[in-house]
């Protein structure tokens, strides 16, 4: 059988106006169903032709699942809020400002105004294979042609690989991470709070998703403590193009300082594994002392501790070195006065 | 819905990838009715077993208490396989029906661990077990016809008592050796598909069709396993077959149930001079014995 | 994040051209920005006919396979499914009769739009036309073909290896038979070259084995050169394959009616695309209409359009109904052209001050699997001539692969020669102490520069080079020796550079024609055959026609776009050529009507002809007294019938021209010629190009901090449009440097980088926010209005001066290969020394 | 399915009313047959959708360049193909189809969108511009548009209407940028003959036309 792209299959759309109505209809239609957030991960799905749901659940009318909301301890961000919106959110710029700082380098600005937070997070790796629809382990098949003595794999996974070394590509989830948030999903049986860096699976566990969501689950909201606000925050992404392109790595690091010794400090990375890492041994090894460079070269090297390079990619780990380096003892900044 | 899962090669030939993962449930029913049909059958209408003679009283006489049976080495060899393939059908098939954990790795070290410990099984079967002992002879076929016979009303002399191992014991070590070696065969090569401290990795060792057929046969005798081990497992478990597991764990058997069950002539167990118990060194010693005696 | 710029440079842009004249040098509006603007120009794929089907192509999953069978009972099934189009529907390949009467025989190994033979993966077996394209795509996975794969390639380097697969069964390298007495050299055939072991031995040292070379030539004493030489380097270099990328893809509609074609699709050249949509159709130009009003992009890759066309033309045959094929962006990535990447070693030997005294070049050029590209050669005599080494060897190998088939990009070869020189250039100064500037100024062509290999003992020349004066310019607005003397270079992370590159490529042909008509209104109407890809000259041109007639901008119309219009012979808007060509052209009708008009004006009012002047929309006798307007001029000649209003056309004009003053007869002052001017020397147009880049070394990341391009491109026409032109294509050339790319896995001869963000064309935050350019606007001499075309000139400088700029900032050993990005200098700063693979194709 | 066929609220109105109208995709069956079935099946062949006689909701009503439309749109239909296709505004081009190339920007609701990746079911209610609907109705041009004219700005000019449409989406959000936030406000559009530079000179010099209108 022949194969086609580019020719959006039929199916049947859904466009449901609360997360009961949207629950129900996953139910309904069990693995036959696709949830639409922002739908710029699924278009690429469908219109290849690679997954053809029979029903496509829209959830861009739900009111409930698009806005920033205030809470007790922190904010709550719903799903379906657009990351222009957070990028513009005037609480998440003056508190959290590292979510925001990662929402703005997402793709484009087009894509930001109808991206989601919620589909940034648990959009799909973009390993080339994969989406160009080959049967690999992550598509249900037996094999990772990336991990082949011929793998073409320059921005494939230095860490934490198991058969599959596609990387997740969110630049959102490690700010999330680092913020210490914390995801909301409604799942048949009801509601579970889980740790943002618990949202996310490895191939070791599951190597066809990467995130913890079950068909006829939902992430509905992200809850922001208050815990990091207006900490030191830091921010990067490293790309290849300065638009439209996934992160070759990027770091985030929340980071409150007494004095020049860190005092509570949580980073993340993403782009070196199927899923976003928390640090949390550099986080450890990092806590008490002075925040200078020092501590930054000597947090990037514990950083890449077993990362195992493939052909082409082993400038991510010098990469990933110098951005925790960089996300704990900061970065000088160069002005040349002409 | 067919038995094999097929994808489309990224030359756009279908090949298959592996079983559909149905068959694991298949498999484990399988496994699950027979023993529930066996041990009605045991229980409401199966007669006593019957056996043809009696070992004369002067052989019986002369056999001890403890009738050795399995030696150290071969139950540390029997448990470490058990064990490791446990871990094989749990790390396998768990993942496939919901319950998620990082398998791979313990399941390329048990599958190497099983691979070792059968290579070993092998050579040391050869060379110091009674290599023949697990295999049917002539008289187990002649005894599997007039069971048969007798089972289907038909007239037929009662069997005779095993050897050292009954029958279903053989047929199972058999099926066992079709499965295992297929699945240790299959695993070794997938091995240059992961990530092990063996060999380089290389996908591209076989074309995707050799591959996928490796990995159908390896998920076909796997799946075969669950029904196979459930047996096993299930048969251990029973009551009049407890002494046969014992004498797995202790390596020794019971007298009694030697007698009533083995032919002395068949299974010839000599007699150490001193005692009846089963040290490892004894044991291997008699063993050691039954080679020649079976030549 | 974002550029900072440090060193302020003047607006280019601010700079007056065109001095002394009225139109020539001065901006205008484009007669076609308006519809372009609110959405109205109309595209191929913006056309719509009654009862149109819509085809879609099953496209090769492998590189190389033969078809055995193809299963399609299931699709034609369907309801809606009207027609399947194979190769064996295909006309066979029409022969070329040339305009001096030559046949020239089809090749055996050309294109032919569908195949049973896929040579590449992506390559279109057959189309399905349905009545809408959801039907089409359903159809298309509904056919089952056999395929018998074969063997296949990817790298060109595995192809020359003892007993490597040939990427075509009958071979894997082009070459040219040797030209004989009577004859010039043959048409290029597919022969097989393998190296020796011995030869691939170099590649154990990160250098380009130097084997069998089918082509060669060379000038000068090379090993004197080399021997009397201060520093010898021998470099070895890997440029990118990059896919043209036109935005518009070739999406094609096609219809007949009344025994003839209508083809809507888009070209580069609307006059050339006809006789080769007949050719690929194997049918009469005349049965050609062909209709291609907007283009959206070209880049080499639709110079005749694309062969991909006649697929609409023949299932809209086969079903008597209009059809539509839109091309989708992945199967533009497979059909629409790319530039071949060029794995290249120089060995170049310089005096002391820099003087280039011996260079030996070898270039591979990754052909693709179908016709010649002339990459190779090209970038021979363009390094030659830019750099004017005292001896020189050229040998090149156009090598097969099982890749999407290449075609000319923006300076064919002249991107890959100059790319794969400048770095050595760049090193070469440094070593010296030379400064960069400098070494170029003492190498650099000037007047009647020498170019190419030596043949009968002389060696072509170009009309004409002020590229010292361009450079002088740039290096002065660029405020280069400030830059160079800026300290420190590094702050913090960041270190920067600044680097400086060569640039040049052909900047014109000639002999072809111009028609216009002056109209009973007083109206001009310039009839234009240049294909409208945006860069305007199909209007610019015209400009000149105008200026000579002393015409006001607003009294002159362009036609163009539709062969149905009566267009006049035309270039095909390629290699730099138009401007030059195209104004010589439109100089010489506008001097044909010029001369028409005296004419008319002596018969009517008395006097001879060369009494008359032609100004102010009025034909007058010099020094005052009798006149007439051109509206007067125009029915006067209707009158006069004959030559004066297209009855008669001129005997050396080609047919085609010839064909539409016919059409036009009778409809004003018809004026047609042919540029025979004469011209001495080869037209080049040149460009000098600075860069300046800022690079975080702990993460590979780097800026283009501010770039300037300084042209020699002869009198400047349209001063807007050629800044678009200088700096798109400068742009172009930088997509080279910072990120453009293919990526093949080679176990199944696939490209992966199939989607942009693979494949990384510039976007507009990757390149500086206020680039600079300028322009001599000296007049080439060899030409009448002085113009020289300019859209391939600066495209190897703005590859070239990143690379040397970046270079400036980490040193030598950091890449061996374009594009260098984030990966390439990290792995090399940790290790020392350059890291890639620097042979390996596509990675 | 009580809605009857092209009722308002089964069109313009389903995302404020309630469970009522929960599950909408039920589909009709042939009475609301496009005149322009242009890329999609005709109405008649539609496999795997379920078939209501009488119910119309793939007949919608859709406001683009402040004109009500009524229109025939297939559930998988995107807002490029509806424009380019059913609604004949070709200005709105298709340069990848994937959300990277910017070809086909629209604005909905003011916001620029890749309309090749918003499902037409999805702008409902909202309301879409186009190219075609920028200029004033007597002809006179945006002030943006007005830019690109006086700069010669674009080659080739697919990219065009995107780079244009985003340029007027985003001067809503920032009146008079700097030439920097200019290009990061439009660089979600590409351009393939590379002309940024003439391109942002152009769109510039949109934004002063547009300040300067507005001043006047």
């Amino acid at each position: 059988m022949a194969v086609i792209r580019d020719v959006m299959p039929a199916f049947e759309l859904y466009q449901p106006s609360s997360v009961a109505d949207a629950q129900k209809l996953l139910e309904q239609h069990g693995s036959d169903a696709w949830v639409l957030a922002g739908g710029l991960d699924s278009f690429d799905w469908l219109k290849d032709r690679i997954r053809k749901p029979k029903a496509v659940v829209d959830l861009s009318g739900i009111e409930e699942l698009r806005a920033v909301r205030t809470t007790a301890d922190g904010i709550e961000i719903g799903a379906m809020t657009t990351l222009t919106e957070i990028v513009s959110h005037p609480l998440i710029k003056q508190k959290y400002d590292l979510l925001a700082q990662a929402a703005e380098v997402v793709a484009s600005p087009q894509i930001r105004n109808q991206g989601t937070i919620g589909g940034n997070v648990s959009q799909d790796t973009r390993c080339w294979y994969y989406r160009g629809g080959w049967p690999c382990y992550r598509a249900g098949g037996n094999i990772c042609y990336a991990d082949t003595p011929e793998g073409r794999n320059r921005e494939h996974a230095i860490l934490h690989a198991d058969r599959c070394v596609a990387v997740n590509p969110s630049d959102s989830a490690p700010a999330l991470i680092a913020l210490d948030a914390k995801f909301v999903v409604r799942t048949p049986k009801g509601e579970r709070v889980v740790d943002a860096e618990d949202y996310f699976i490895g191939p070791d566990i599951d190597i066809t998703r990467l995130h913890i969501l079950q068909p006829g689950d939902l992430l509905t909201a992200i809850r922001i403590p208050s815990t990091w606000a207006g900490a030191q925050f830091y921010f990067e992404k490293v790309r290849d193009r300065n638009v439209w392109d996934f992160a070759l790595m990027n770091v985030a690091s929340a980071m409150v300082t007494s004095g020049d010794r860190i005092e509570r400090i949580r980073i993340a990375v993403n782009g070196a594994a199927a899923r976003p890492l928390r640090l949390k041994a550099v986080e450890d090894a990092v806590r008490g002392k002075p925040r200078n460079a020092a501590t930054g070269e000597m947090a990037g090297k514990l950083a890449v501790q077993g990362a195992v390079p493939l052909q082409f990619n082993a400038y991510k780990i010098p990469l990933m070195r110098n951005l925790v380096k960089r996300a704990i003892g900061g970065v000088e900044e160069a002005t040349w006065a002409s | 819905m067919g038995f094999l899962e097929w994808a489309t090669s990224p030359w756009g030939q279908s090949v298959p990838i592996h079983i559909a993962w149905f068959l694991i449930w298949v498999a484990a029913i399988a496994g699950f009715l027979f023993l529930i049909v066996h041990a009605i059958w045991l229980r409401y209408f199966a007669k006593p077993k019957e056996f043809a003679g009696a070992a004369s009283p002067e052989v019986s006489a002369r056999i001890p208490k403890h009738v050795p049976r399995h030696s150290l080495v071969a139950r540390l060899f029997h448990w470490i396989m058990a064990a490791s393939m446990l871990t094989l059908l749990f790390t396998a098939f768990l993942p496939k029906v919901g319950v998620q954990f990082p398998w791979v790795t313990y399941h390329w070290i048990a599958g190497a661990v099983l691979t070792v410990s059968i290579l070993f099984h092998v050579i040391h079967a050869s060379f110091w077990l009674d290599f023949w002992s697990i295999w049917p002879d002539k008289i187990d076929l002649e005894d599997a016809w007039r069971r048969v016979r007798r089972f289907a009303g038909m007239s037929a002399p009662a069997p005779r008592k095993f050897a050292k191992y009954p029958l279903e014991n053989k047929l199972f070590h058999g099926v066992i050796i079709l499965c295992g070696l297929s699945v240790i065969l299959t695993g070794v090569f997938m091995m240059f598909r992961v990530r092990t401290i063996f060999f380089p990795r290389n996908p591209y060792l076989f074309s995707n069709m050799t591959w996928g057929l490796m990995y159908v046969l390896h998920g076909l005798a796997g799946v075969g396993l669950i029904a196979l081990v459930m047996m096993h497992v299930y048969f251990g478990l029973r009551p009049e077959k407890l002494s046969i597991t014992k004498s797995m764990v202790f390596g020794w058997m019971d007298r009694d149930f030697y007698l009533q069950e083995h032919d002395p002539e068949r299974w010839v167990v000599e007699t150490p001079p001193s005692s009846s118990s089963s040290s490892p060194s004894t044991s291997n010693r008699v063993e050691g014995r039954g080679l020649t005696d079976a030549g | 994040m974002d550029n900072k710029k440090v060193v302020d440079t003047a607006k280019a842009s601010d700079r007056q051209y065109g001095a002394g004249y009225k139109l020539i040098g001065k901006n205008y509006q484009t007669p076609d920005l308006y519809a372009k603007v609110t959405g109205n120009a109309k595209y191929a794929e913006d056309f719509r006919a009654e009862g149109m089907l819509f085809c879609k192509l099953l496209l090769s999953p492998m590189p190389h396979a033969r078809v055995r069978r193809i299963h399609a009972h299931a699709a034609l099934a369907m309801p809606g499914v009207k027609a399947i189009l194979t190769a064996d529907d295909l006309p066979a390949p029409a022969d070329t009769l040339t305009d001096n009467g030559t046949v020239i025989k089809a090749s055996k190994w050309g294109e032919r739009g569908l195949t049973m033979e896929p040579l590449y993966q992506g390559e279109p077996i057959l189309a399905v036309a349905a009545v809408d394209e959801l039907t089409a795509a359903e159809a298309i996975e509904k056919i089952q073909i056999d395929f018998e794969p074969l063997p296949f390639v990817v790298d060109p380097l595995d192809t020359l290896r003892p007993g490597g697969p040939n990427p075509r069964t009958d071979g894997n390298v082009w070459t040219r038979p040797a030209a004989t007495a009577s004859q010039g050299p043959g048409a290029p055939a597919v022969t097989e070259l393998k190296w020796t072991k011995a030869d691939f031995e170099e590649l154990k040292h990160g250098r380009l084995p130097l084997g069998k070379a089918p082509d060669e030539w060379s000038y000068g004493d090379l090993d004197s050169g080399f021997k009397n030489a201060a520093l010898v380097l021998d470099e070895t270099f890997v440029t990118p394959d990059t896919s043209h990328q036109t935005l518009e893809t070739r999406s094609a509609m096609a219809y007949w009616q009344n025994g003839k074609v209508y083809i809507h699709t888009g070209t580069q050249s609307t006059a050339q695309t006809l006789p080769a949509i007949a050719r690929w159709l194997n049918i009469d130009a005349e049965k050609v209409v062909f209709i291609s009003e907007y283009t959206g992009g070209g880049f080499g890759s639709k110079i005749t359009g694309g062969v991909s066309m006649i697929i609409p033309a023949l299932l809209s045959k086969k079903t008597n109904a209009p059809v539509m094929m839109r091309i989708s962006r992945e199967e533009e990535t497979f059909i629409g052209r790319a530039r071949p990447g060029f794995q290249g070693r120089m060995k170049v030997g310089f005096s002391k001050e820099g003087r280039i005294t011996a260079l030996d070049m070898f270039v591979i050029c990754d052909n693709g699997p179908y016709d010649a590209v002339g990459d190779g050669p090209s970038s021979g005599r363009i390094v030659s001539l830019l750099y004017q080494p005292q001896a020189m060897r050229w040998r090149g190998v156009t090598v097969m692969t099982n890749t999407p088939p290449r075609s000319a990009q923006s300076s064919p070869g002249g991107l890959q020669g100059i790319v794969l020189m400048e770095p050595v250039i760049a090193k070469a100064a440094r070593r010296l102490g030379v400064d960069q500037v400098a070494i170029r100024r003492i190498n650099c062509p000037e007047g009647k520069a020498p170019f190419g290999p030596l043949v009968q003992g002389k060696r072509q020349y170009a009309t004409s080079a002020f590229l010292k004066e361009a450079l002088d310019r740039g290096a002065e607005q660029f405020k280069w020796s400030e830059r160079v003397a800026r300290t420190p270079k590094r702050m913090g992370t960041k270190v920067r550079g600044v680097g400086v590159s060569l640039s040049c490529y052909v900047g014109g042909t000639i002999g072809f024609d111009g028609l216009l008509i002056i109209k009973p209104d007083g109206r001009i109407t310039f009839q234009s055959g240049i294909g409208n890809l945006g860069t305007e000259s199909v209007i610019d041109v015209h400009r000149a026609g105008a200026e000579v007639l002393g015409v006001p901008w607003e009294k002159c119309d362009v036609v163009w776009g539709n062969t149905t219009k009566n267009l006049p012979f035309t270039c095909v808007s390629g290699g730099s050529q138009t401007t030059h060509a195209m104004t010589r052209a439109a100089y010489a009708t506008a001097m044909d009507a010029k001369k028409k008009l005296q004419e008319i004006a002596a018969k009517k009012l008395g006097g001879k002809p060369e009494q008359y002047e032609v100004a102010n929309e009025r034909v007058f006798r010099k020094g005052g007294g009798a006149s007439m307007t051109l509206a007067q001029a125009a029915k006067y000649a209707i009158q006069l019938g004959g030559i004066y209003d297209g009855h008669e056309a001129p005997a050396d004009v080609h047919k085609m021209t010839k064909a539409s003053v016919a059409a036009l007869a009778g409809q004003g002052l018809v004026a047609a010629a042919k540029d025979n001017y004469p011209r001495d020397g080869s037209t080049f147009s040149y460009v000098a190009s600075f860069a300046e880049v800022e690079v975080d070394v702990e993460t590979g990341k780097y800026y283009i901090v501010d770039f300037l391009a300084s042209g020699d491109v002869g009198t400047v026409i349209h001063p807007r449009a050629l800044g678009g032109q200088m700096l798109g294509r400068s742009t172009l050339g930088m997509g080279h440097a910072i990120g453009q790319k293919w990526v093949f896995d080679p176990h199944y001869g696939e490209m992966v980088s199939k989607r942009f963000h693979h494949s990384k064309p510039p976007t507009i935050l990757d390149v500086p926010v206020d680039m600079q350019w300028t322009a001599l606007d000296i007049p080439d001499p060899e030409t009448p209005v002085g113009a020289r075309g300019v859209g391939e000139p600066p495209v190897a400088g703005g590859c070239g001066s990143i690379l040397n700029a970046l270079s400036d900032a980490l040193g030598d050993e950091i890449f061996q290969r374009a594009p260098v990005n984030a990966d390439t200098i990290l792995t090399s700063l940790e290790a020392g020394r350059p890291m890639q693979h620097p042979l390996m194709a596509h990675i | 399915m009580a809605e009857k066929a092209g009722s308002k609220i089964s069109e313009d109105a389903p995302k404020a009313v309630s469970r009522r109208n929960f599950i909408k995709g039920v589909i009709t069956s042939g009475v609301a047959v496009s005149s322009a079935s242009y890329l999609f099946r005709a109405s008649t062949v539609m496999h795997g959708q379920q078939f209501i006689a009488g119910v119309g909701e793939r007949l919608i009503t859709l406001n683009v360049n402040g004109q009500q439309r009524r229109v025939d749109v297939m559930k998988q239909e995107t807002l490029a193909s509806t424009l380019r296709y059913k609604l004949g505004l070709t200005g709105t081009k298709l340069g990848c189809d994937r959300a990277e190339c910017g070809s086909c920007t629209v604005l909905i609701d003011d916001i620029p969108y890749y309309a090749c990746s918003v499902l037409t079911h999805n702008v409902r209610g909202r309301k879409v511009l186009t190219i075609e609907g920028l200029a004033s109705a007597d002809g006179t041009l945006h002030p943006v548009q007005q830019g690109v004219i006086d700069e010669q700005g674009f080659q080739c000019a697919f990219c065009m209407s995107g780079f244009i449409m985003t340029t007027v989406g985003y001067l809503k959000t920032n009146s008079n940028p700097t030439r920097q936030e200019l290009a990061h406000g439009i660089s979600g559009c590409l351009c393939r003959c590379q002309d940024y530079d003439k391109i942002l000179t152009a769109l510039m010099r949109g934004a002063e036309n547009m300040r300067r209108s507005k001043l006047g």
